[in-house]
């Protein structure tokens, strides 16, 4: 795992979260999620300041630059729509933040540096993260048939892309207890699309950098 | 509760002497009714509020903007939130409040039926939006209902941390390029009148006022604030560098006042009656957000059902 | 009517219909979309060739720099997907098109120029356009009660936006008589939005903008 | 209709002097089959086709460039409509032809189960993928079925323009900044193998060949189109100065042909098992424009019905 594809992680999942901020189910869901993204956000600005300049690795690459795994740039709501399915959310929240948890862990009891530094703060929050979606998922998977339902079809949506984290076993052995208690059907292993590490994306991305970039990109040279 | 006629005079006595009046106090009708009224669109109001700034999240010009506008939106959350549990020790619950907003019963503040057409916006907002409020929201600090008044010492507190952002946000676009020069001038072109209707009618026209006034919730007229508003802004638009759209905009030596032409009352009329131009999108949005997830609500409350 | 706001119509007007290539009910109508889309375009390059460079015209300016109308940059979707609603799409080229034709048949008998030139081409492309239109309006509108209160729906949410075209009473001659043919209610006058020729748009324009720019922006000074 | 000796025989006698059978004349069920099969496939590519490049329609780079991969786009629709009409002269409908797409009983082009990830891939596909298309579709213009090969006709006249235009695109990037190349040959890089897959599995391997050579629908085997394709992309290559990702590739005099790496036949083999990157998205897309407007048809459906 390069420093920039973890930066890159949580920089496009910030992104996908914030755009939640004002449609969340609640208005404390509309908190808990701006945290979420301030805290992914604020590990993306903590690893491109130390690996350049953020903003330029931020809003100055193309898609084929970025190093993200597939599932954290999936939009939330497959029609591409600002308007997500909060299952989709949930689910995806769960899966990214038992990694980055285990991730940060690993990096938080590792060899001094940057990475140690920003993973020993990043552990917390995102055992927090774990936490709030491991709720959720309970909620949804344990409350009425339509949310067992949207819950399972996140999960058997987006479990392909599971398997571009390393360390599987490990984050096997975080995942199913909770889709267990949550009533949720483990899926059966199978495609597993690869590609995010090293550049070649879905279709998805480069809409989401459309946009993300586009102030930025409107204004050469500019100071923000 | 009745009013006796002992709590009737603590009451007068509280409001007389500058106390607060605390939940567990008898009160009017009519000023608990003012209250609720008054505190839930202050809460309608910033929920909706967070839409326009919402807008520009996703295309943040900077990293350090981005998260700084992030955490702005999720104050305005948290604002609504506090306010809202303001307003139940009035005896309302907020599934009520939230109710009123969404079948249009109760009104938000007007400014956020404009659209934010640029990433200037965000920093005309928090410069002239915010500022027009803290000017609005600082004398409820000392507002006679102590939940209120207290909610609001700590929301001023974040709305000038707001200010001063939005503030920098647009200095920096003023001393920038010239095309960040012309966005930051055409946005407050489009934000100087919408800022000084937030003040609402002219003291003439303005119901309400002189009751609020008497019990302390009120304290000084809308034409004494949008004044006192102005004279803000002038010397910072001019440290920004932008012009304040108002060609007889002038000190005025004798009034101690800038003098200066006021915002057109019958267009923030047909703003308030839901003819802004974004009134529409603002609403829709809303009640989306709660009626698309109302599953999400359901199921939350089986599970807790399920595990007590 | 300015020049610049003619070509602006088409271009951000073609810029929604080519959303629909690939999406569209059936297969003809992918057809017929592209082709409206192409019309659109090609009057758009027109019109923009005679007032400057096309491209540095289409991918440069920014928003409160265009300056089309308020109804071709609402998106067929209100909640910005790439989905739209058919109803809503079918609506607004019925009410572009009105216009559009009445603008080039004025355009195409009135003095020599480009406006002339173009117009006396446009005027048959957006009578196919109006003819289109109203084919689907009568379909949707007497169809089923589902598509008569989607068709309604969209007349509806629509109808404000055509106060900004000028010489309203040729318009409505024109739209009111389709919406009688097809059961539709003709909505009462209220609510009357402006702006868009002025430069002060909806915050939908921004969007459409962002990604319509997003390749040519990311590579300042480029020959495609 | 039943096999007569004679028409058995006068079948023989049109396949066997490389004339057209026409929909009129009578054919063995597998004849018939095959073809249903073969053009339904090629119909359902390019509706499938339209997915990837219209991907890029909304964020062309130039509006000239906009305006021709519209028209493109709208081509292929309109291929694919030419293409369902000739399979109806066989004796099926479009809707069960499109119904056998929706329900994945039918295949088609595993290209398309790659995703655009850049402008450029707009340059790549009209380039190698319909360079290759029409490496193995000029040979079905001499199909023994009629309508068929009237099809291929046209198409290959306008795919053949596509390709042209799309080798254009591909040569403006190619010339143009660093990034520009450096986007092409980034998308070279991944269209390369898919598209020599494209002529499906290597000869020994290959089901069905023998018989449709027989018949007349066939004309070359795989390995023999995918070599010609290899033989026009080298020099073409050269041109746009884009290195084809292959360090094998080279030219053997004896064979007088290049030599090249094969693609990753259990890479296609998965594709076209329905594991590609892109299979789930496009199937979703399809099925979703069908879905949803299915109040659409019905409304034409209940109108015509009113007006007849």
């Amino acid at each position: 795992m390069s420093m920039l594809a973890i930066a890159d992680d949580a920089l496009i999942a910030a992104q996908r979260l914030l755009a939640w901020v004002s449609r969340a189910p609640s208005m404390e869901e509309d908190v808990a999620l701006a945290n979420i993204a301030l805290d992914q956000l604020g590990v993306a600005r903590a690893l491109l300041s130390a690996i350049g300049d953020e903003d330029a690795l931020a809003f100055g690459r193309e898609a084929h630059e970025f190093r993200n795994c597939l599932l954290v740039e999936l939009p939330d709501d497959p029609g591409g729509g600002v308007w997500g399915d909060f299952g989709v959310l949930t689910v995806k929240l769960l899966f990214l933040s038992a990694y980055q948890k285990l991730l940060y862990d690993r990096l938080a009891d590792g060899e001094p540096g940057v990475l140690k530094d920003v993973a020993g703060k990043a552990r917390k929050e995102s055992a927090y993260h774990l936490d709030h979606a491991t709720r959720w998922t309970l909620r949804l998977g344990d409350g009425t048939a339509e949310s067992h339902a949207r819950a399972q079809d996140a999960v058997d949506a987006l479990w392909p892309y599971t398997h571009e984290f390393d360390r599987r076993a490990d984050w096997l052995a975080v995942v199913e207890p909770v889709l267990a208690k949550a009533t949720l059907t483990r899926p059966a292993d199978g495609w597993a699309p690869t590609g995010g590490r090293e550049g070649r994306h879905t279709e998805h991305l480069s809409y989401l950098l459309a946009e993300m970039q586009s102030t930025h990109r409107a204004h050469p040279g500019a100071t923000w | 509760m009745t009013a006796g006629t002992d709590a009737q005079a603590y009451f007068d006595e509280l409001i007389a002497t500058d106390q607060r009046v605390e939940p567990r106090d008898w009160m009017p009708d009519a000023y608990r009714a003012t209250l609720i009224r008054q505190i839930a669109q202050h809460a309608h109001s910033e929920i909706i509020g967070m839409q326009p700034e919402a807008n520009w999240l996703t295309r943040a010009p900077s990293l350090a903007r981005k998260a700084i506008l992030l955490a702005k939106v999720q104050d305005e959350a948290g604002h609504g939130l506090y306010l809202y549990a303001a307003a139940e020790t009035l005896g309302v619950t907020r599934d009520e409040l939230v109710d009123a907003l969404l079948q249009q019963r109760h009104k938000y503040s007007s400014i956020f039926n404009y659209p934010t057409l640029s990433w200037a916006d965000v920093g005309t907002i928090g410069w002239l939006v915010d500022g027009a409020a803290i000017v609005n929201q600082v004398p409820l600090t000392r507002c006679s209902y102590g939940p209120y008044a207290r909610a609001m010492i700590r929301i001023c507190k974040e709305e000038s941390f707001h200010q001063r952002q939005g503030y920098d946000v647009l200095y920096t676009l003023s001393h920038g390029t010239d095309a960040q020069q012309k966005m930051a001038q055409e946005s407050v072109d489009r934000w100087w009148y919408p800022s000084l209707a937030m003040f609402g009618p002219p003291d003439k026209d303005s119901t309400h006022s002189e009751r609020s006034m008497a019990w302390g919730i009120k304290r000084h007229s809308n034409d004494d604030l949008r004044q006192r508003f102005v004279d803000l802004c002038v010397p910072q638009a001019e440290v920004l560098g932008v012009t304040l759209p108002d060609p007889d905009l002038r000190w005025n030596a004798e009034r101690g006042h800038y003098d200066f032409t006021p915002p057109d009352f019958a267009e923030l009329m047909a703003v308030v009656a839901g003819n802004g131009p974004a009134n529409r999108d603002r609403m829709r949005h809303r009640r989306r957000a709660h009626d698309q997830h109302q599953w999400v609500r359901d199921a939350a409350a089986a599970y807790a059902e399920k595990n007590p």
